[in-house]
């Protein structure tokens, strides 16, 4: 067998999601229109950058405590990046300092290149410091940092986006504490239930990577999100045949998936 | 050299990960090793690249230094010190005594105690939370309440139903949510890595910009 | 274990029981000078041992193979010290390469580490049969089966829930909400243990429990 | 605060209120212990029953994920589960991905005296720590020696006795995680060659592992702090995770208290609000 006894069916959902996502990609381009749904926690962004020009404070951003890019929670670093430089360009068209924590040391120079380019775009070079983003060695001393500076810079702001784990929940009501707008997104599910008690807006699980995508807005990000339905829709009749198939004892199904 | 320069790194993305999810899914011998090796590399990289952080870290403590910057100089001089006199002695020792003394009092109690703190932000974010507005709340309210009655010894001595209502809740009671997370979780990963590799997302190594 | 009774114990356990007060005073009185120098030790100190692990990891990984004749190893130490570019302008492209490699890397990671676990095996799990087959069994399986499909249908987004979704999304909501119930009440034991396992230690250091 | 009336007042409490009453919750059972009784869940019965077909001479491997931060959490069980297994005499094999794990070791030490009285190398090793998951995992279950050519305390694994008998997945008669990390083991050791796996989990992993234990991918799961004061009972060896219980159960009665009473302006709103 040229493919690994129990992978043929994860072998089929890649390349099978792969192929759909292409589809929509060039469905798209080719003038079919797929409503990406409205992100409310994206669409805060404006009035959180106004609130720190209003109010003269930076605004605070959190990709994670994800150790490396080239781990899982890597990708979700990534995604919280790609939103930065969302953010970035607000922040640069009100002229809002944007002060970074992060542990994820290997993604510095991408961090460095998000802000200087949405700098950059809206003509306001001179905005980026090497000093907003602060390198911290490892979670915990990132959170001790974090909530000492929250309360003693008071930004009017915050956004906790990427990999989170035990921190979501100090580093959100810190900021609550202090009446910051905060914006959170994780795709760790244990974290959901703090994000969502302690920030104003939460993108929760797969919106931080559709966020992610809204934010470029063209045919190649949203095509594929719009075809993640289809293989929602697959997922979903899988599971309704075999549960009509399991009470009639026939194993059929759960065999297949195995393979 | 402008395509080195700015093209032909966003390549590198989609040969690794070709050759990670080619040795993944096949049973071609000799590709295993290379890609154990690729994750060793990957190691490697983000443990050299911890100088970026020891450099940012010099430099922001070290300006406030020199400027004496008000309220804070003192502290940077205090995390400065830290960091030279513990990272010297571990790397003379790292068995010797004075790098595991405050291996063991200064960092595993900052560590222990900063990962604890938890317990007090989870209680008032709970208060806050967990308020009956509508259905949706109460339902997180009420099964939250019930599996904390579970845990704890207690519950059973006010109810001895807790214990059975809250071990359904911590099995089946809980599961559908949970699967239904971890799937979008995984379907949005792989449109993500997707999107990624095809260059579709932002970045430097994307299309755009 | 007992109290330690040579200096260099005793001064440990009271730098560990002022370092936990130092801590804790953030949230049980204010932000406070006291609370800020136990900040910038820590991140000091967090430093320094992380940066020793990397170099003994460094060493270890890349290094010491390299010295044996593993040339190749050669490679990750340059993208590694490519890292460095970032700081000329002129040189910067050649961390491209470096973080190239780690988006690689996390994308085989991530691909090859989801379809199984949170993909296939959620579904699979779903839909097999109980193996008692009592009564409670199936009523289960039934919940499970029925409130995993509610709880995706609420997931679905570019398809309006309308008709036979809306009921069917609407019940997926309530089921994610007792999950989450679930997932925060069970976070509280954890956070709580480890509570207690500070306030135990500051007690013990004051002798006030046996250590 | 005049004028507002006493749910209003609630409302708006000081957080530092509740967080001075959970100290004091926390403190005071640690001073006068209440001991309520602690009814074992059967997950951690199986775990324990587990732990007790360990004969004479089998190998366990113990895998301390936990960082230096969960000790409160694990370490508990993780002692009962060390005890026991000496009980049964079974000789051991400890290792951990957390780059802090020597620390975890010489806690465990201090805790289970009786490890020193084992004869180092012949009947337990502490191998240290490793570096990756599932590509780890499957590497020790082929040749444990490319993972660990020495122990932790730097001698060769060829000069180890236990470790000539212990060299593949085949050799071990179980694994036990502690914390998190089970994927690999139940994976690899567990699917691949048929290792019974069990462990200890933070609490979280109540959820989590909840469909491996139904579908018997794990044989046992003690479950955060309460899952090791159960494992205490079963080997009546009450320990650290026992002394914690009653401070679980006055935190968890307070963290209810308070939840009742953030929902009584809610109630009395909702009451003024209809009329």
């Amino acid at each position: 067998m040229i493919i690994k006894d129990g992978r043929i069916v994860a072998f089929v959902l890649l390349f099978g999601s792969f192929i759909l996502y292409y589809i929509f990609t060039r469905m798209m381009e080719q003038g079919k229109a797929f409503k990406i749904r409205r992100l409310a926690p994206l669409e805060a962004m404006p009035e959180a950058v106004g609130r720190c020009a209003e109010m003269g404070k930076p605004i605070y951003y959190m990709p994670g405590i994800g150790t490396s890019l080239s781990l899982i929670s890597g990708a979700y670093t990534l995604a919280g990046i790609t939103i930065l430089g969302r953010l970035a360009s607000f922040a640069a068209k009100a002229g809002v300092r944007i002060r970074l924590f992060t542990v994820t040391i290997d993604a510095m120079p991408l961090i460095q290149e998000t802000l200087k380019n949405a700098y950059a775009a809206e003509g306001r070079t001179e905005m980026y410091s090497d000093d907003d983003i602060e390198l911290i060695a490892n979670q915990s001393s990132l959170v001790s940092r974090y909530i000492g500076a929250v309360q003693r810079e008071k930004p009017a702001a915050a956004c906790l986006i990427g990999y989170l784990a035990y921190e979501s929940v100090v580093l959100a009501e810190a900021g609550n504490l202090i009446g910051a707008l905060q914006i959170s997104g994780t795709v760790n599910l244990y974290q959901i239930p703090f994000l969502v008690a302690s920030t104003d807006y939460t993108l929760i699980m797969e919106e931080v990577f559709a966020a992610a995508a809204a934010v470029s807005g063209d045919a190649g990000a949203v095509g594929p999100i719009a075809a993640e339905d289809m293989t929602k829709l697959v997922s979903l009749g899988i599971m309704i045949l075999g549960m009509i198939l399991a009470p009639l004892g026939i194993k059929f199904l759960v065999e297949l998936l195995r393979m | 050299m402008s395509f080195v320069k700015s093209t032909a790194f966003k390549y590198i993305p989609i040969l690794v990960f070709a050759i990670i999810i080619v040795d993944y899914f096949s049973a071609i011998t000799g590709l295993g090793p290379i890609s154990e090796y690729l994750r060793q590399f990957a190691v490697v990289i983000s443990n050299i690249a911890l100088g970026l952080g020891v450099i940012s870290l010099l430099r922001i403590h070290g300006k406030n230094v020199q400027r004496r910057v008000e309220g804070r100089w003192l502290y940077s001089i205090v995390t400065i010190v830290t960091f030279v006199t513990v990272f010297i002695l571990g790397l003379i020792n790292v068995n010797g005594e004075q790098y595991q003394w405050a291996f063991r009092n200064v960092y595993t109690t900052l560590e222990q105690t900063m990962y604890a703190s938890t317990g007090f932000f989870i209680v008032s974010s709970a208060y806050r939370a967990f308020r009956a507005r509508n259905i949706d709340a109460a339902l997180l309210l009420v099964s939250g309440c019930i599996v904390v009655l579970t845990n704890a010894p207690i519950g059973e001595v006010i109810w001895t139903g807790f214990p059975v209502i809250g071990d359904w809740l911590l099995g089946p009671g809980q599961l559908p949510g949970y699967r239904a997370l971890m799937l979008i979780a995984g379907l949005g990963t792989i449109v993500y890595a997707y999107r990624v590799i095809t260059g579709n997302e932002r970045g430097f190594f994307g299309r755009g910009d | 274990m007992a109290y330690p009774t040579d200096i260099y114990g005793i001064l440990g356990l009271w730098v560990g029981a002022v370092l936990t007060v130092a801590l804790y005073s953030y949230m049980l009185y204010k932000e406070n000078p006291l609370y800020r120098l136990a900040e910038h030790i820590y991140i000091g100190i967090a430093f320094a041992i992380t940066a020793v692990v990397a170099v003994q990891n460094t060493n270890r990984i890349a290094i010491t193979p390299l010295l044996k004749g593993q040339i190749f190893f050669i490679i990750p130490i340059i993208l590694g010290l490519g890292m460095y570019t970032v700081f000329v302008e002129k040189y910067r492209w050649i961390s491209r390469y470096s973080i190239a490699t780690l988006i690689g890397v996390m994308l085989g990671v991530v691909t090859s580490g989801t379809l199984i676990p949170n993909i296939i095996n959620q579904i699979n799990s779903t839909i097999t049969a109980p193996t008692a087959t009592t009564m409670m069994g199936w009523v289960n399986f039934v919940y499970v089966g029925i409130g995993t499909i509610c709880s995706l249908v609420y997931f679905l987004f570019t398809i309006e829930h309308k008709g036979v979704l809306a009921p069917t999304a609407r019940v997926g909501r309530l089921i994610i909400m007792v999950g989450l119930g679930v997932m925060f009440g069970n976070t509280v034991l954890m956070r709580m243990s480890m509570l207690s396992g500070r306030i135990e230690y500051i007690l013990q250091v004051l002798k006030i429990l046996p250590m | 605060m005049a004028g507002l009336n006493i749910f209003e007042r609630l409302d708006k409490l000081d957080r530092r209120v509740y967080y001075w009453l959970i100290v004091i919750v926390i403190t005071w059972p640690l001073l006068t212990p209440i001991g309520l009784p602690i009814t074992v869940k059967s997950s951690t019965r199986s775990l324990y029953d587990g732990l007790l077909t360990v004969q004479e001479g089998d190998i366990v491997l113990i895998d301390i994920f936990m960082s230096v931060g969960t000790w409160a959490e694990c370490m508990g069980g993780l002692v009962a589960e060390t005890n026991t297994l000496i009980d049964r005499g079974a000789r051991l094999v400890y290792m951990g991905n957390s780059f802090d794990v020597s620390r975890s070791w010489d806690r465990l030490n201090e805790l289970v005296p009786r490890l020193a009285t084992l004869e180092y190398g012949r009947d337990v090793v502490f191998l240290g720590y490793y570096a990756g998951e599932d590509a780890a995992a499957a590497q020790m279950a082929v040749d444990m020696s490319t993972v660990f050519p020495a122990d932790h305390y730097g001698t060769p694994v060829q000069n180890l006795p236990l470790m000539s008998d212990a060299n593949q997945a085949t050799d071990f008669a179980m694994v036990l995680f502690t914390a998190e990390g089970e994927g690999k083991w139940i994976q690899q050791w567990g699917s691949g060659y048929g290792v019974p796996v069990a462990g200890m989990g933070i609490a979280m992993k109540g959820s989590a592992l909840a469909p491996y234990l139904a579908s018997g991918d794990i044989f046992g799961l003690a479950v955060g702090v309460r899952g090791g004061a159960e494992l205490e009972a079963l080997a009546r060896m009450p320990g650290t995770a026992t002394k914690t219980m009653d401070a679980i159960s006055s935190t968890h009665l307070l963290f209810v208290i308070l939840i009742v009473l953030a929902n009584l302006p809610v109630i009395y709103s909702k009451i003024k609000g209809g009329k």
